[in-house]
C-alpha cells in the first residue's frame, strides 16, 4: 500500500476495485464503513458482484469480468475530457504523459460501455466522484492481479491516481490489500526469485556482493529464479527434482490442481514443513512438524508496510520446531552451518543488509506497535506513506496499457464464468479456520453462487447439487441462489480441498507478474 | 468503614494472592487493560474499563465441560478460590444478571456456578466514568453499588474508602491493610457518590428505547439497513458482561474424547440454522435486531431488568458503530 | 443463589445401549435405547413432545425429541433422520453400541390437561416422529380421553413415518386416521392429495372442548392454524412443537432462544397463545 | 494464565491481539485496544484464532514416506534425509533442479532464513512464496 490504514479515516472518496473489502479485511473495510457513514465520504465499487459494500456505495460499477482496464482508461478518457486531470501534478511530477493519453483517448464511453457493460452516465459520474475530490484513495486487492492483464490492471490503477495528483498526499494513493498477514514480508525478505530482501535484484553484482559477504559465500547464483507457476511447470517436465514447501498448500491455492498434483508426484524430493498435514503435505516425502504463529517470536509486515513484532505466547507444541530452527538444521546438516540464538539475530541481520529495514530492529519494536518500511536508520520514525515528494524511480512514468480480453471467455460448450474467492469465515486452504468451531460452523462447505436467472433457466433450486466442469476438471457443489451475482457468472471459494475449485481452474498466468488468472469458463449441469 | 492506601493495594493484593488467587485490571506492556492474575500483569493502580468484562474469569472463552472414556463419562471443574480486585459496579451488576440466568429453572451451569461459589469481590466504584461509552445512570444503574458485593471501594484520591457488603467482606476488611478511617469520612463518602452520579455526561435514552422496542416500532426495514454494515464479527457478544451464549463441540483427546464450550454469538447465521439448512433468523438484520431486543425486551420480561448495564463495551468494539449506545440512539431516533 | 438444583449434572449424560434399530422410510431408523444404569431407567420418565440429547461418543450431541410413550417405560425410542453428523454417526451404530443420553429436557403435551377431552392430531412429515409417542400415550389410556383425531400429512406415499404401525389405526373406531400427500407421482394413492388442511373438510370439531396437538414444518402451522382459528379453536387450546437448533437442551446456550422463551426449556411444546405475538416463532 | 500481544495470523490488516494461554494451550483472545490498525476490534476470524492452535490434528511428529506407506520419524532421521537428498539432487542435477517455496504465513526472520537457504546453501534462486495466489 502507498498508505497506511489509519489515512482511510481522512478519504474523501474511494475507488474500490477487485476487492471484497468487508470479507477479506474487514479491519480495512470498517474504515470505508465508517468514513461514509460519519464523514459523507463517497464510495465507489467496482465489482461485478454486489459484494457487501457495495450496498453502502454511492456507485456501483458492475463492470465486466476482466473488463478493469477498459474500466479505467474509460475513467481516464472522460477525465481528460472534462479538464478534471492534475495538470500541476503531472507536469511537476510524472513523465510519459502523451503515451497515456494517445491510448486513452481509444476508449471513448461508448467502447468502454459496450466492452465492460457500464452505462456512460455511472462512468462520467465514477470519473468525477474520483477525480474532483481532494482526497481520492484506490483500494485493490487480488481480483485486479489475478488476470493475464493483472499488470495491465495495477497499472492502470496507478494511471488513474497519477492523472488526478492522488498520490503522495495523506488519504490518497493505490492501495492493493495484501492477502495474507505477511505477504507483504515474505516478498520484503526476498522470497523471490528475482530479489534479495529489500528488492534488492540477484542480477545487481552490487547487492550480490552485500550478501555474498554477510552470508560468507562467494558464489552466488545471478540468474533470475522459477516463480511458483514455473515451478510446478519444471517440476512436471522434469526439471525440477527438489521442491521444499514450507507453510503453504498449493494443491489447493494453485490453479489447475491436477496439473499441480501431477508435477509435485514427479518430483525426487519433497519435502512440506507445515502446522497441519495439509493435502500437499499428503504427497510429501518428509513431513516436517512446524511450530504455530503463537509458538515463535518474529515480525511480520502487514499490508501497509507496517513491521510488528509478534511474540511467543505458548511454547511449541510438543514435538514441534519453529521453521526458523528447522531450516537453520536443515542448511547446518547440508554444510552451511546457521547459528542464530533467536529470531533477534536474524532480525540483526536483516537489518544490516536490507536498507529499507535498517532502522527496524528489534529494540524498537518492542515498545511500539510496529514501524513503516522504509525505515533507512534507528531514528528514522517510518514511512506511512509514499510517493511523499517523489516516486522511488523520480517522476512518475505514466505507461497506459491496452485492454485483453480474458484467458479463456466463456463459449458455447462452457457458457459460464467462474470466479473464485474467499468468504470473510475461512482463510486461504482452510488449514487454519476450518479448525476453528465457528468458523467452520458457519462455512462448511463451498457452494457455487449462481443468478436466479440462470438457476431457472437450468432448473435448478437453491441447495440442488451441481456438476461444474471446465477443461481441467469437474467439481460437485451444491447451488446457492443469489441475484447478489450477474448472469452467465457464477462464483465459488477455493477453502475447500474436499471440493477443490481449482481442479476447474485455468493456469493462464500474467506474462510479467506471473500471476495465474484463475477465472474460467465452465459449463454447469444438474445432478 | 475503613480506609485502603493506594500504595498498599499491591502489598494487599499479595498477601490475598497466598490464600486466593487474585484478579484484577492490570496490562501486560503499560498498554491494553485486561482481568488478569495478579502474577501475570503489572498493576498500574488504573483500574480503567478492561476490553472483555469480568466474566473471562467466571465463564472462559473456551472450557472442557466433560471427558469421555470408553467406559466412563466425567465431568470436568475448574474452580478456585479466586478475588475479583477492581471489578466495576456495572460489571458486578452484570455478574449478579448472569447468576440469576446461571440458575434459572433449577438448571444450574455446574461449570459457572462451581467458580461464581468460590469468587470473592472488591469492588470499585467509579468516582468518574472510566470511558466515554459509560452509561450505566442512564441504563438504570449507578456508578456505585447497593448490594451484592463483598468489599466496594471509593477513589478517595491517595487512598480508597472502603465498605463490606457481606459477612465475607467484613473478614477482608479486618486485614492489616485496611486502616480505621476519620470521621468525616462519611460524609466525603456522600460526596463522592453525589459527585460520581453526576459526572456521567453520555446518555444514549435507554429508557426510551425500551419503551419503542416494547411498542415494536422498528421494523424490518430498520434493522436491515442498520446490518448492511455489520461485518459479522461477534465482537459486540464476547465483550458483553451479561452475554454468555455458546457452542459445544467434541474434541479427540488422550484415551478418548472432550466436549468443549466456547463463547457464540447469535449475530452470526450458523447460531440458529438447523440441520435442514432452514434459518428462522435468515438475515443479518434479524440476527442484530434480536442481540438487541434479547438485552432491552426479551431481559425486561424474564428477569424484570434490561440485559445490559450500560457498560459500553460492545460501542467500545465494534468498529462499525453497532453498539448500545449507537442502536439506542437509533431507536430513540426513529 | 439457589442451592435447591435439580441436578448439577445438567451437560452430563448417562451411558444407554442401542438395544434394537428398526428402519423406516429412507433415512429415517427408530433406535431403541436403554440406560445403562438401571438406577437411571427407573428414574426417568418423560411426557410426549420432550427430547432426550443424544451423545455419540467421539462425535457429538444432537437433540432428538422421544417417540415413545410414557406409558412404555424402560426402552427410549428415537426416531431420527441421518441429516447431521452426530446422526450420520449414530447411523453407523450397531445394535448392542453404547451411546449416551441426557433428558429427558423441555416441556410436553400436558397429558393432565387434555384428560377427559377431545383431541386433534396433526402431524407433517417427520412431526410423527414426537407426536408418536402422544398418540400412543392417549391410545394406551384410551378410555381417559374423548374424542380422537390423528391427521398426517406426507410429501409422497413413500415417505409416511411408522406407515405399517399407523396403518392398523384405519379399522379402529376409537381414533379417525386421516391421511394426506402432497404429491402422487405413481399414481397409487387412494387416499388424499394435497396439502394436510384439506383434510379437515372431514371432520367436526367442538371448540369448546377440543385440544389440538400440532407437530411439523413451519409453514404447516402457519396454515392450520389458521384453519382451526377459523373453526374457533380458542388459541391456548392449540399446541405446537417448535423445532430449533437446540445445543445444551437446558436453557444456556442460547441457541433456540426466540423472543422471551428458550425453546428447550419453555418448549419445544408451546401453547400457540404463547407465541403468537412473536414474529420469527413460525 | 498469561496473556501475550501476538499479530493475528490471518489477512494482510495486521491486526494484534493478546492471546490466552493456561497450562500451555492457547485459551482465548482479547483484541488490543490502542492497536492502530484493530483498536479493540478484529473480525470473526481474529476472534476465533486461538482454537487451530491446540487443535488435536496438529503435526506432532514428522513424518516419512515410503512408496505408499507413512510413518513417524525422529528429527534427525528427517532432517538427515532432507539435507542429504538435496545435496544429492544438486550434485547430480545442478542448483537450480532444487526450488523453494516460502510462506506469506511465517515471520520475516523465517522468510529471510529460507531464501538464504536457497541462495548460500543451494545456491539457487528458485525461490517464490504463495503471493500470486
Amino acid at each position: 500500500m502507498t498508505n497506511s490504514i489509519q489515512e482511510f479515516e481522512e478519504a474523501e472518496v474511494f475507488f474500490v476495485i477487485g476487492s471484497n473489502t468487508t470479507e477479506q479485511h474487514p479491519m480495512i473495510a470498517t474504515r470505508v464503513i465508517e468514513a461514509v457513514r460519519k464523514k459523507n465520504a463517497k464510495l465507489i465499487v467496482a465489482d461485478p458482484r454486489e459484494i457487501k459494500l457495495a450496498k453502502l456505495a454511492t456507485l456501483h460499477l458492475k463492470h465486466r469480468i476482466g473488463s478493469d482496464v477498459a474500466l479505467l482508461n474509460g475513467l481516464m478518457h472522460i477525465i481528460l475530457e472534462e479538464g478534471w486531470e492534475a495538470k500541476d501534478f503531472i507536469k511537476a511530477r510524472t513523465e510519459n504523459f502523451e503515451q497515456l493519453k494517445g491510448i486513452v483517448a481509444k476508449y471513448t464511453p461508448e467502447k468502454v460501455t459496450k466492452i465492460t457493460g457500464v452505462d456512460r452516465d455511472s462512468l462520467r459520474k465514477a470519473a468525477e466522484i474520483y477525480a474532483k475530490a481532494k482526497r481520492s484513495m484506490i483500494v485493490y486487492a487480488m481480483g485486479i492481479t489475478q488476470h493475464i492483464a493483472g499488470t495491465d490492471n495495477v497499472k492502470s490503477c496507478a494511471n488513474l491516481a497519477m492523472l488526478t495528483g492522488h498520490v503522495g498526499h495523506p488519504s490518497t494513493g493505490v492501495n492493493p490489500l495484501r492477502g495474507q498477514n505477511n505477504v507483504q514480508g515474505a516478498c520484503d525478505m526476498g522470497a523471490l526469485p528475482n530479489v534479495y530482501s529489500g528488492y534488492q535484484p540477484v542480477t545487481d553484482p552490487k547487492a550480490k556482493e552485500v550478501f555474498a559477504k554477510e552470508w560468507g559465500v562467494s558464489d552466488l547464483n545471478g540468474k533470475v529464479g522459477l516463480t511458483l507457476t514455473e515451478m510446478i511447470d519444471g517440476a512436471e517436465r522434469g526439471d525440477i527434482k527438489a521442491l521444499y514447501i514450507m507453510g503453504e498448500n498449493p494443491l489447493v491455492s494453485n490453479p489447475d490442481a491436477r496439473h499441480v498434483a501431477r508435477a509435485l508426484r514427479k518430483l525426487d524430493l519433497l519435502v512440506v514443513q507445515d502446522i497441519f498435514f495439509t493435502e500437499t503435505g499428503r504427497l510429501a516425502h518428509v513431513v516436517l512438524p512446524a511450530a504455530s504463529f503463537a509458538e515463535k517470536m518474529g515480525t511480520y509486515t502487514n499490508t501497509e508496510r507496517r513491521v510488528q513484532l509478534s511474540r511467543e505466547a505458548i511454547p511449541p507444541l510438543e514435538g514441534t520446531l519453529p521453521d526458523w530452527k528447522i531450516i537453520c538444521e536443515v542448511c547446518s546438516r547440508a554444510g552451511y552451518p546457521m547459528n542464530y540464538n533467536s529470531p533477534i539475530d536474524i532480525l540483526d541481520e536483516i537489518n544490516r543488509v536490507t536498507p529499507s529495514y535498517a532502522g527496524i530492529t528489534y529494540g524498537r519494536l518492542k515498545h511500539s506497535w510496529g514501524l513503516s518500511w522504509p525505515c533507512p536508520n534507528e531514528d528514522h520514525p517510518g514511512t506511512p506513506f509514499l510517493h511523499k515528494d517523489k516516486f522511488a524511480r523520480g517522476a512518475g512514468a505514466f505507461d497506459a496499457r491496452e485492454y485483453i480480453p480474458p484467458a479463456e471467455p466463456p463459449d458455447e460448450e462452457y457458457p459460464f464464468t467462474l470466479i473464485t474467492g474467499r468468504v470473510g469465515f475461512q482463510f486461504h486452504t482452510g488449514t487454519m479456520t476450518r479448525k476453528a468451531s465457528i468458523l467452520e460452523r458457519e462455512a462448511p462447505n463451498a457452494v457455487l453462487e449462481m443468478n436466479p436467472r440462470d438457476a431457472r433457466r437450468l432448473k435448478l433450486i437453491d441447495g440442488g447439487t451441481v456438476a461444474v466442469e471446465s477443461r481441467r476438471g469437474e467439481v460437485h457443489l451444491p447451488v446457492a441462489v443469489t441475484s447478489d451475482i450477474p448472469e452467465t457468472v457464477v462464483f465459488s471459494t477455493f477453502h475447500y480441498s474436499e471440493k477443490n475449485i481449482n481442479e476447474l481452474t485455468v493456469c493462464a498466468i500474467d506474462p510479467v507478474a506471473k500471476i495465474p488468472e484463475f477465472t474460467c469458463a465452465v459449463s454447469i449441469r444438474r445432478i | 468503614m475503613k480506609r485502603l492506601k493506594k500504595d498498599n493495594v499491591v502489598s494487599f493484593l499479595k498477601e490475598m494472592n497466598k490464600k486466593e488467587k487474585v484478579f484484577c485490571p492490570q496490562s501486560v506492556d503499560g498498554r491494553d487493560l485486561m482481568f488478569m492474575p495478579l502474577e501475570e500483569g503489572v498493576y498500574t493502580g488504573n483500574i480503567g474499563k478492561t476490553t472483555i468484562s469480568a466474566k473471562t474469569v467466571l465463564f472462559p472463552q473456551t472450557e472442557e465441560i466433560l471427558s469421555f472414556t470408553e467406559k466412563s463419562i466425567s465431568k470436568t471443574i475448574d474452580a478456585s478460590k479466586t478475588l475479583l480486585f477492581g471489578i466495576r459496579p456495572c460489571e458486578m451488576k452484570a455478574i449478579q444478571f448472569v447468576d440469576q440466568f446461571m440458575t434459572r429453572d433449577n438448571f444450574i451451569d455446574p461449570h459457572y456456578q462451581s467458580r461464581r461459589e468460590k469468587v470473592t469481590t472488591i469492588a470499585i466504584a467509579c468516582h468518574e466514568p472510566p470511558s466515554d461509552t459509560c452509561f450505566c445512570v442512564d441504563a438504570g444503574g449507578m456508578p456505585y453499588l447497593e448490594n451484592g458485593y463483598d468489599v466496594q471501594l471509593f477513589d478517595a484520591g491517595d487512598y480508597y474508602m472502603a465498605l463490606s457488603g457481606s459477612e465475607h467482606g467484613e473478614e477482608i476488611l479486618a486485614n492489616k491493610y485496611f486502616e480505621k478511617g476519620d470521621e468525616e469520612d462519611k460524609e466525603r463518602l456522600e460526596e463522592i457518590k453525589n459527585k460520581a452520579l453526576h459526572s456521567q455526561k453520555n446518555s444514549p435514552g435507554m429508557q426510551k428505547a425500551i419503551e419503542i422496542l416494547r411498542e415494536n416500532k422498528p421494523d424490518e426495514a430498520f434493522w436491515e439497513g442498520l446490518a448492511d454494515r455489520c461485518i459479522n464479527c461477534g465482537g459486540c457478544v464476547y465483550v458483553c458482561p451479561t452475554c454468555t451464549c455458546f457452542n459445544v463441540y467434541d474434541l479427540p483427546s488422550q484415551g478418548g474424547h472432550i466436549r468443549c464450550r466456547s463463547w457464540d454469538a447469535c449475530v452470526h447465521a450458523g447460531f440458529t440454522r438447523e440441520t435442514s439448512g432452514h434459518n428462522p433468523r435468515p438475515t443479518q438484520g434479524s440476527r442484530l435486531a434480536r442481540r438487541h431486543e434479547h438485552k432491552l425486551k426479551f431481559d425486561i420480561v424474564n428477569f424484570k431488568e434490561s440485559g445490559c448495564v450500560g457498560c459500553g463495551r460492545c460501542s467500545d468494539t465494534c468498529p462499525v458503530g453497532l453498539g448500545a449506545i449507537e442502536i439506542i440512539q437509533e431507536l430513540n431516533a426513529l | 443463589m439457589k442451592k435447591e438444583a435439580e441436578t448439577d449434572l445438567i451437560f452430563q449424560p448417562n451411558l444407554a445401549r442401542i438395544e434394537g434399530i428398526l428402519p423406516q422410510i429412507a433415512e429415517h431408523r427408530l433406535f431403541q435405547l436403554r440406560f445403562v444404569d438401571e438406577d437411571v431407567v427407573r428414574a426417568f420418565s418423560h411426557a410426549p413432545g420432550q427430547f432426550v440429547e443424544v451423545t455419540v461418543l467421539g462425535v457429538g450431541e444432537a437433540p432428538i425429541s422421544i417417540s415413545s410413550p410414557p406409558t412404555r417405560p424402560g426402552i427410549i425410542e428415537i426416531c431420527v433422520r441421518k441429516a447431521g453428523s452426530v446422526t450420520n454417526a449414530l447411523f453407523e451404530l450397531q445394535k448392542g453400541d453404547l451411546i449416551a443420553l441426557r433428558g429427558p429436557f423441555g416441556r410436553g403435551f400436558p397429558l393432565d390437561l387434555f384428560r377427559g377431552q377431545d383431541l386433534l392430531l396433526v402431524a407433517g412429515g417427520l412431526g410423527m416422529a414426537p407426536l408418536r409417542s402422544l398418540l400412543q400415550a392417549v391410545l394406551d389410556d384410551r378410555a381417559s380421553y374423548g374424542d380422537l383425531v390423528l391427521m398426517y400429512g406426507a410429501r409422497n406415499p413413500d415417505d409416511i413415518l411408522f406407515k405399517y404401525e399407523l396403518l392398523g389405526l384405519m379399522n379402529r373406531t376409537d381414533i379417525k386416521y386421516l391421511l394426506s400427500v402432497d404429491v402422487d407421482e405413481e399414481g397409487i394413492w387412494r387416499q388424499y392429495i394435497g396439502v394436510v388442511t384439506g383434510l379437515f373438510e372431514r371432520v367436526e370439531l367442538n371448540p369448546e372442548n377440543t385440544f389440538c396437538g400440532l407437530c411439523g414444518p413451519p409453514i404447516m402451522y402457519r396454515f392450520v392454524v389458521q384453519e382451526l382459528l377459523n373453526r374457533d379453536i380458542p388459541t391456548e387450546r392449540i399446541f405446537v412443537s417448535l423445532e430449533r437448533m437446540m445445543q445444551c437442551g437446558v436453557g444456556k446456550c442460547g441457541h433456540c432462544a426466540i423472543g422471551e422463551y428458550y425453546c428447550c426449556t419453555d418448549g419445544p411444546v408451546f401453547k400457540y397463545s404463547e407465541i403468537s405475538h412473536i414474529k420469527e416463532a413460525i | 494464565m498469561s496473556q501475550t500481544l501476538v499479530v493475528c495470523p490471518f489477512c494482510g490488516c495486521g491486526c494484534n491481539f493478546y492471546l490466552h494461554e493456561k497450562e500451555g494451550s492457547a485459551v482465548g483472545v482479547t483484541p488490543s485496544r490502542e492497536h492502530p490498525v484493530n483498536q479493540g476490534s478484529l473480525c470473526v476470524k481474529g476472534w476465533r484464532a486461538h482454537e487451530f492452535i491446540n487443535h488435536p490434528e496438529r503435526l506432532k511428529s514428522p513424518m516419512i514416506r515410503h512408496g505408499g506407506i507413512v510413518r513417524d520419524a525422529t528429527w534427525d532421521e528427517a532432517l538427515d534425509l532432507v539435507s542429504k537428498n538435496l545435496i544429492n539432487i544438486k550434485r547430480e542435477y545442478g542448483c537450480d533442479a532444487l526450488a523453494f517455496l516460502s510462506s506469506a504465513k511465517v515471520t520475516n526472520e523465517e522468510n529471510y532464513l529460507f531464501m538464504k537457504m536457497a541462495r548460500a546453501a543451494f545456491k539457487t534462486n528458485n525461490v517464490d512464496h504463495c503471493a500470486r495466489l
